[in-house]
């Protein structure tokens, strides 16, 4: 469980580089990692927005741009090229700013999500043994890191120098702060029950005994909650009120156009491949395989590690499963729900999300109290 | 606070049906699908189970075709277009010849050659409103039902908005001999040769308008010591527009190189036709009746004044079109003649006359120190040849030239039979290539003969003179 | 309730009268005020829906008529009023009585330019502000050019 | 030295917001001033004439044949209506009797276009709502009727058919049996909106008690249509002043009950609309079950020259109450053509009930409202 950092300056300790190089070498290959995420899954995640969306609304989403050789059309999976061409498309689109607008600031607002996103993706282990740097906060580092972002679109929305991009920012200000407070109860129970704090524990918890969705009731709601309002953290239907199509145009993004406006994307895609991990982490049993609680009749030939497809590689597998299974129902609530007026979205965070969360801190310990005495 | 869960729990149950509602469509999505893959799957006759044939269709509304050879040119086509986008031109032949054009599909004898038939399809609204009154159906929507005639073609983009004007009509030259068309010939070839030097922006050919410079000053000149009959003797009369319709007529008849009494008498016809008899008037018409005997000598004597009046024509006629930017080419030096047309353009703009402008250019070729005699010159013959126009209902060339007016300003007459008539006696003067004042003048006296003369019919001839 | 009985009904009320050959009521513009107050208040009356205003020129844009077609939806009858209006004269506004008039005096104004004294903000609704001249009148010329930009007439500059 | 501190700047809390003519939920070229502190909405002054074209200036030169394609232009979602209007118009001025047949095509043309400009008002207020996929599923289906208009007479959306007089062309062969399987394939499809839009919480949240229209106020301005009998008015002139042949017919007027609301909110408009398309789909039935034959042309004048005199005629159109006012003095061109369109009248009330409410609101209730720009600036 050691982290890609200290393994690098580990095994590359004995070789005559002088270490201030080696210190850089191993931040710069996570890191470069890191943006192939954020990138691949950025691209992946849209051809896959595009399609799900097309068949829900009876259409065929892109079907001419075939890449490599693999002719798009008539076949309904076709048309993969269409992500590429929107990519080259925005990193060689001219990136308008407007002269009355805050130059500085609008040109730092979209890195400043990026590094958000980017963050969280440290502390994140993909596997068992794939951590980038591991943190014993863990849980505690990602809940902080996923509130930079709204600092970048505070920014964005502000320095345009447009009312609609206001209207924009101040909307998500509004909402994504108090949107956190759901989230960061409902991530507690976990650490409430598990004990731990770091993503090893928790992970090694869950193995011990069961998935902490299955552990009670109040974990099933904590999960429901956590992921409705990761929903509106992540700004999309049906509270994607500060970037409401029908209202304020684009909101914040509204003046962005080219590479700057393909960052935003980017780092849109990668919170919400983030939340995914997140909740697999914490509430799936992250890199645990789901045959791993079923207690299998042994058949003694087999590698026990093999049978229930355990192990490094298998783990990322299972994190993705997991995670993509949560981007597909994100994307399926985007084209079945309307949008919630601001209002009618604090009222539902305030006055829904937060007392039944706490409530659920309660009930959960109380259910935790009960299983000790009785089993 | 029953009500408060029992909202929470009714939200819930609604999410879940429109979800299940989506994911319904997204499973089965291979016969939901409504997308027409367009350049695989094409128009009208699509793969998929919406499917129908031509045969469904009475009409379909696709781009305009004519059968040239069916066409009668009846005009209903372009009379009934609420956009005004078919332009026909017909000729027929004269009286006498009896020129044979074939029979139409519907065997009607067809009467008079089909010179121009052009479609703007970038005009057109697609209403088909013109494909009803057809007598010889020969023009319609290609594809659908006529599918047998003309397959479809809704694909019919161009580069150039006048590629979508469609030109149907190509009558062979033989063709023109025939029904002795020359003059519409040339008008057309003009008429291209005008658009193609608009196209490559060239003005007037430079050395021809050399000569001219040259003659006018001759001309100017040669106006003094002339036998005095110019146009000066009209100005007498106070009225403005009498005094432009008798110079004008004055102009035309010097054109037609016709001795004083005709030329009195052609004034005097005009004036009537104009309504714009006055005793002033009559003196200086019975001024060029007596003028005959003492002049007639020089006038005829000189033949060099013929010819240079041909040149001063053909000035005339440069000094006498429309004083526009381009007769401001004539001056050499460049810096001067772009000072001068920068004037010009800031005049129009003010929509100053003719003469407001000149004394504009002189003053800013006078700041600058460009002024040369010989500009002064230019300029000068501008303000005594150009006439301030008649006010002439728009449509109509200021100063009339040689051709006859268009038939089509006759249809602004309401009543059917005077209407008629009209257009007969135009047509007889057109036969004869009579003048527009003539013309006019027929139309009236032919109309009074027969009481079918009323004031918006009388205004009406008025505007077109 | 037929044309006749309206008539009927309102008739105290001077300066009305009754053209029967194209079943109208002509009506001064001095007491056009009091018919309306007269349709909208009176029971048996009851005229809640002003359907439309159209204002007509006579021809010589010098006198236009102003016509106001008026249903009821209780007593499920219409009836046709007009009022002749010289150029330059006003007509009393019905804004305060019917909230459809304001509008629709608002384009008779800006197609015809009918005056209307009492209309809470008369000013063109269709056509920009800085227009010159009323498009509906018989005699209108429409200008050669609007802020610089010449308003083609004919087909003539591109043929 | 004057201290006193200027006041005027400093409350500036009211905000006006220019919700252009280019902006995506105006349904069309209407531009919104809108005073705003924050969210909620002080003043709202719609400004309109983007689209306007001089349509009665056109009709005074056109001749009656020649207006029917510019009427279909005004309002370019319902073209069938304001063909059926004008048509009506010419007919009563020149009083010519119809055959049978002629009454029955216009009115399953009309409910079929009813049909159609009901699909894109409720997909559009979906997307003004947020939903996307009831938008695509309307426009699907609407793409249905307009196929079977373009069998009838080669257009699909401005149709020049109904002409003054008759009808352009009879109907195309399989049209009848086409019409059968599009109303039984659409049946099911009301039920998968009311499944998606119009039962799900968020959107009764968004509509339900937003926007509401009291029925005074809706007539004092001169609403109609949809709108007006969501606010509980039961005035539709197919049933109060029947022209044509609709008294032969039975449905009923839906009227707005305030089942989600109070009366006269916009999901009271919206529902209206969805009960008015499967009255219609009733129309079409029993018009079809019993279509008259003989010759559509017959009634057709040849030379349209009314005699000196006025009308005006009134249609149910899917916005409101259409008014045609044709003055004729003999000629073959209309002296004066006025069209009162419901949009205009329905879009005056927009400032008065949306004042108050947020900015997401005004757009929900010009949503309900279903304005089309091009008849409204004709």
């Amino acid at each position: 469980m050691t982290s890609i950092v200290k393994s690098i300056v580990g095994s590359f300790e004995s070789l005559p580089i002088d270490p201030f190089l080696l210190a850089i070498l191993a931040i710069l290959v996570p890191g470069i990692i890191i943006f192939l995420i954020m990138a691949v899954n950025a691209l992946i995640a849209v051809y896959f927005e595009r399609k799900i969306s097309a068949f829900m609304q009876d259409r065929l989403g892109p079907m001419e741009v075939g890449i490599f050789g693999f002719k798009g059309g008539k076949k309904f999976w076709g048309g993969i090229g269409q992500t590429f061409a929107d990519a080259i498309k925005l990193l060689s689109k001219e990136d308008i700013i407007p002269n009355d607008a805050d130059r500085f600031l609008m040109m730092m607002a979209p890195f400043i999500i990026f590094t958000g996103a980017f963050l969280t993706f440290i502390g994140l282990p993909m596997s068992d043994s794939l951590v980038i740097s591991n943190f014993n906060i863990g849980i505690f580092y990602i809940i902080a890191m996923s509130s930079v972002g709204v600092i970048g679109i505070i920014l964005a929305g502000w320095s345009s120098n447009n009312k609609w991009s206001l209207y924009g920012a101040m909307r998500a200000a509004a909402q994504m702060i108090s949107y956190e407070i759901p989230i960061a109860l409902s991530l507690i129970l976990v650490v409430l029950v598990s004990g731990h704090l770091d993503i090893h524990g928790i992970v090694q918890w869950q193995a011990d005994n069961r998935w902490f969705i299955l552990h009670s009731p109040f974990a099933a709601l904590g999960f429901v909650i956590y992921f409705v309002s990761v929903v509106a953290e992540t700004n999309r239907t049906p509270f994607d009120i500060p970037e409401a199509e029908s209202e304020l145009v684009a909101g914040w993004m509204t003046e962005y156009s080219g590479f700057r406006w393909a960052l935003f994307f980017l780092s849109e895609y990668a919170n919400m491949l983030i939340v995914a991990f997140v909740a697999s982490i914490v509430f799936l049993g992250g890199w645990l395989s789901p045959f791993q609680m079923i207690d299998l009749p042994y058949i003694d030939i087999l590698p026990e590690s093999w049978l229930i497809l355990d192990g490094v590689v298998f783990g990322i597998f299972w994190m993705f499963v997991k995670a993509i299974i949560l981007i597909f129902c994100m994307m399926w609530f985007r084209w079945t729900f309307p949008r919630l007026r601001v209002d009618q979205l604090m009222y539902v965070c305030w006055k829904i999300f937060i007392p039944f969360a706490l409530a659920n801190v309660i009930l959960i310990s109380i259910w935790e109290l009960i299983r000790m005495w009785i089993f | 606070m029953s009500e408060y869960f029992i909202e929470i729990v009714n939200g819930v149950k609604t999410f879940l049906t429109g979800m299940k509602m989506t994911l319904k469509h997204y499973n089965n999505k291979e016969e939901l699908v409504a997308t027409l893959q367009y350049p695989h799957e094409k128009w009208p006759i699509p793969e998929r189970n919406i499917g129908f044939e031509n045969s469904e269709y009475n009409l379909i509304r696709s781009r305009l075709h004519v059968d040239i050879d069916d066409c009668i040119g009846c005009l209903q086509c372009e009379k009934v277009c609420p956009v005004d986008c078919i332009t026909i031109d017909t000729i027929k032949p004269p009286k006498g010849t009896d020129v044979d054009f074939g029979m139409t599909s519907l065997d009607t004898q067809k009467k008079m050659l089909v010179t121009r038939f052009s479609i703007d399809m970038s005009e057109c609204m697609y209403c088909n409103l013109c494909a009803y009154p057809c007598p010889e159906e020969c023009i319609y929507m290609v594809g659908g039902p006529n599918e047998h005639k003309h397959e479809i073609d809704y694909e019919f983009s161009q580069y150039k908005r006048d590629g979508l004007i469609y030109e149907f009509a190509d009558p062979t030259d033989a063709q023109f001999a025939e029904v002795g068309g020359e003059a519409y010939v040339e008008s057309r070839q003009s008429q291209k040769q005008k658009l193609v030097d608009g196209e490559n922006l060239e003005g007037i050919v430079e050395e021809e308008k050399k000569v001219v410079v040259i003659e006018e000053s001759q001309e100017s000149t040669k106006k003094d010591d002339d036998s005095g009959l110019s146009l000066k003797i009209f100005n007498n009369v106070d009225d403005k527009p009498a005094r432009g319709v008798a110079k004008k007529s004055f102009q035309a008849a010097k054109r037609g190189a016709m001795d004083y009494i005709a030329m009195a008498d052609y004034i005097n016809s005009a004036i009537i036709a104009a309504g714009k008899s006055s005793p002033e008037m009559a003196a200086a018409i019975e001024l060029i009746k007596n003028y005959k005997d003492e002049v007639v000598a020089p006038s005829q004597s000189e033949p060099s004044p013929d010819i240079s009046t041909n040149v001063i024509l053909e000035a005339d006629d440069l000094g006498a079109t429309l004083f526009d930017v381009k007769s401001l080419n004539g001056i050499e030096d460049k810096m001067s003649r772009g000072i001068a047309k920068k004037a010009f353009i800031a005049a129009k703009r003010e929509v100053l006359d003719d003469n407001g402008k000149i004394d504009a250019i002189k003053l800013a070729l006078n700041e600058a120190e460009k002024m040369t005699s010989e500009i002064e010159v230019l300029l000068s013959s501008f303000v005594a040849i150009t006439i301030n126009p008649v006010e002439s209902t728009p449509g109509v060339s200021l100063i009339p030239d040689v051709s006859l007016f268009d038939i089509k300003l006759l249809n602004d007459i309401d009543d059917k039979m005077a209407r008629g008539s009209a257009k007969k006696v135009y047509m007889a003067g057109k036969r004869g290539n009579k003048l527009t004042i003539e013309v006019l003048a027929d139309i009236r006296n032919e109309l009074t003969g027969s009481g079918m003369m009323d004031d918006d019919i009388d205004n009406l001839i008025k505007g077109i003179g | 309730m037929d044309l006749k009985e309206i008539f009927d009904a309102i008739s105290p009320l001077d300066g009305i009268e009754l053209n029967l050959e194209s079943d109208v009521i002509l009506v001064s513009s001095a007491s056009l005020m009091a018919v309306a107050e007269k349709f909208k208040n009176d029971a048996d009356l009851d005229f809640d829906f002003l359907m439309c205003i159209t204002a007509l020129d006579d021809g010589d844009s010098k006198n236009f008529t102003v016509a106001y077609n008026f249903y009821s939806n209780t007593n499920k009858h219409s009836v046709e009023v007009r009022v002749s209006v010289v150029d330059g004269k006003d007509v009393p506004s019905l804004s305060g009585v019917w909230k459809t008039a304001d509008w629709h005096e608002r384009e008779a104004y800006d197609m015809m330019g009918v005056i209307f004294s009492g209309h809470p903000e008369l000013k063109r609704i269709l056509l920009p502000e800085d227009w010159e001249g009323y498009p509906l009148r018989k005699n209108y010329k429409v200008a050669d050019y609007y802020h610089g930009v010449p308003i083609p007439k004919d087909k003539s500059y591109w043929e | 030295m004057d201290t006193t501190l200027d006041k005027s700047i400093v409350n500036i809390d009211e905000m006006v917001l220019n919700m252009g003519p280019q902006h995506p939920s105006t349904h069309g070229v209407l531009r919104l001033k809108i005073h705003t502190d924050g969210e909620v909405v002080s003043k709202i002054e719609p400004v309109i004439g983007y689209l306007h074209r001089c349509f009665e200036k056109h009709c005074e030169n056109l001749s009656y044949e020649q207006i029917v394609p510019y009427t279909d232009r005004c309002d370019y979602l319902a073209s069938m209506h304001m063909d059926h209007a004008y048509s009506i118009a010419v007919e009563k001025l020149l009083d010519i009797q119809l055959p049978e047949r002629v009454e029955y095509i216009r009115v399953i043309v009309a409910e079929l276009q009813r049909i159609a400009s009901h699909l894109v008002a409720i997909g559009t207020f979906g997307l003004d709502v947020g939903a996307i996929t009831p938008f695509t599923w309307t426009i699907r289906d609407r793409e249905r009727v307009l196929d079977l208009f373009e069998a009838l007479c080669g257009a699909r959306l401005l149709y020049n058919y109904i002409w003054p007089g008759g009808v352009s062309h009879d109907l195309s062969p399989k049209f009848i049996q086409r019409t059968h399987e599009f109303l039984d394939y659409f049946e099911t499809q009301i039920f998968e909106y009311n499944e998606l839009l119009t039962g799900n919480k968020i959107f009764i949240e968004r509509t339900a008690d937003v926007g509401v229209m009291p029925a005074d106020v809706a007539v004092n301005f001169g609403v109609t249509g949809p709108s007006l009998r969501g606010s509980g008015v039961n005035y539709d002139l197919r049933k109060t002043e029947p022209y044509s042949i609709y008294n032969k017919f039975d449905f009923n007027v839906p009227v707005g009950e305030g089942t989600m609301g109070t009366v006269g909110d916009s999901w009271d408009r919206y529902w209206v609309r969805m009960v008015e398309m499967e009255e219609s789909i009733k129309i079409i039935r029993q018009a079809m079950g019993s279509l008259p034959d003989g010759d559509v042309h017959s009634a057709m004048p040849k030379k349209i020259r009314p005699a000196k005199g006025s009308v005006y005629s009134r249609y149910e159109s899917a916005r409101g109450d259409v008014g045609i006012y044709i003055q004729s003095n003999g000629k073959n061109v209309p002296l004066r053509l006025k069209m009162r369109s419901p949009a205009f009248c329905n879009l005056s009330v927009l400032a008065e009930i949306s004042e108050g409410w947020m900015i997401s609101d005004v757009i929900t209730v010009l949503g309900s409202l279903d304005i089309v720009l091009g008849e409204i600036d004709r």
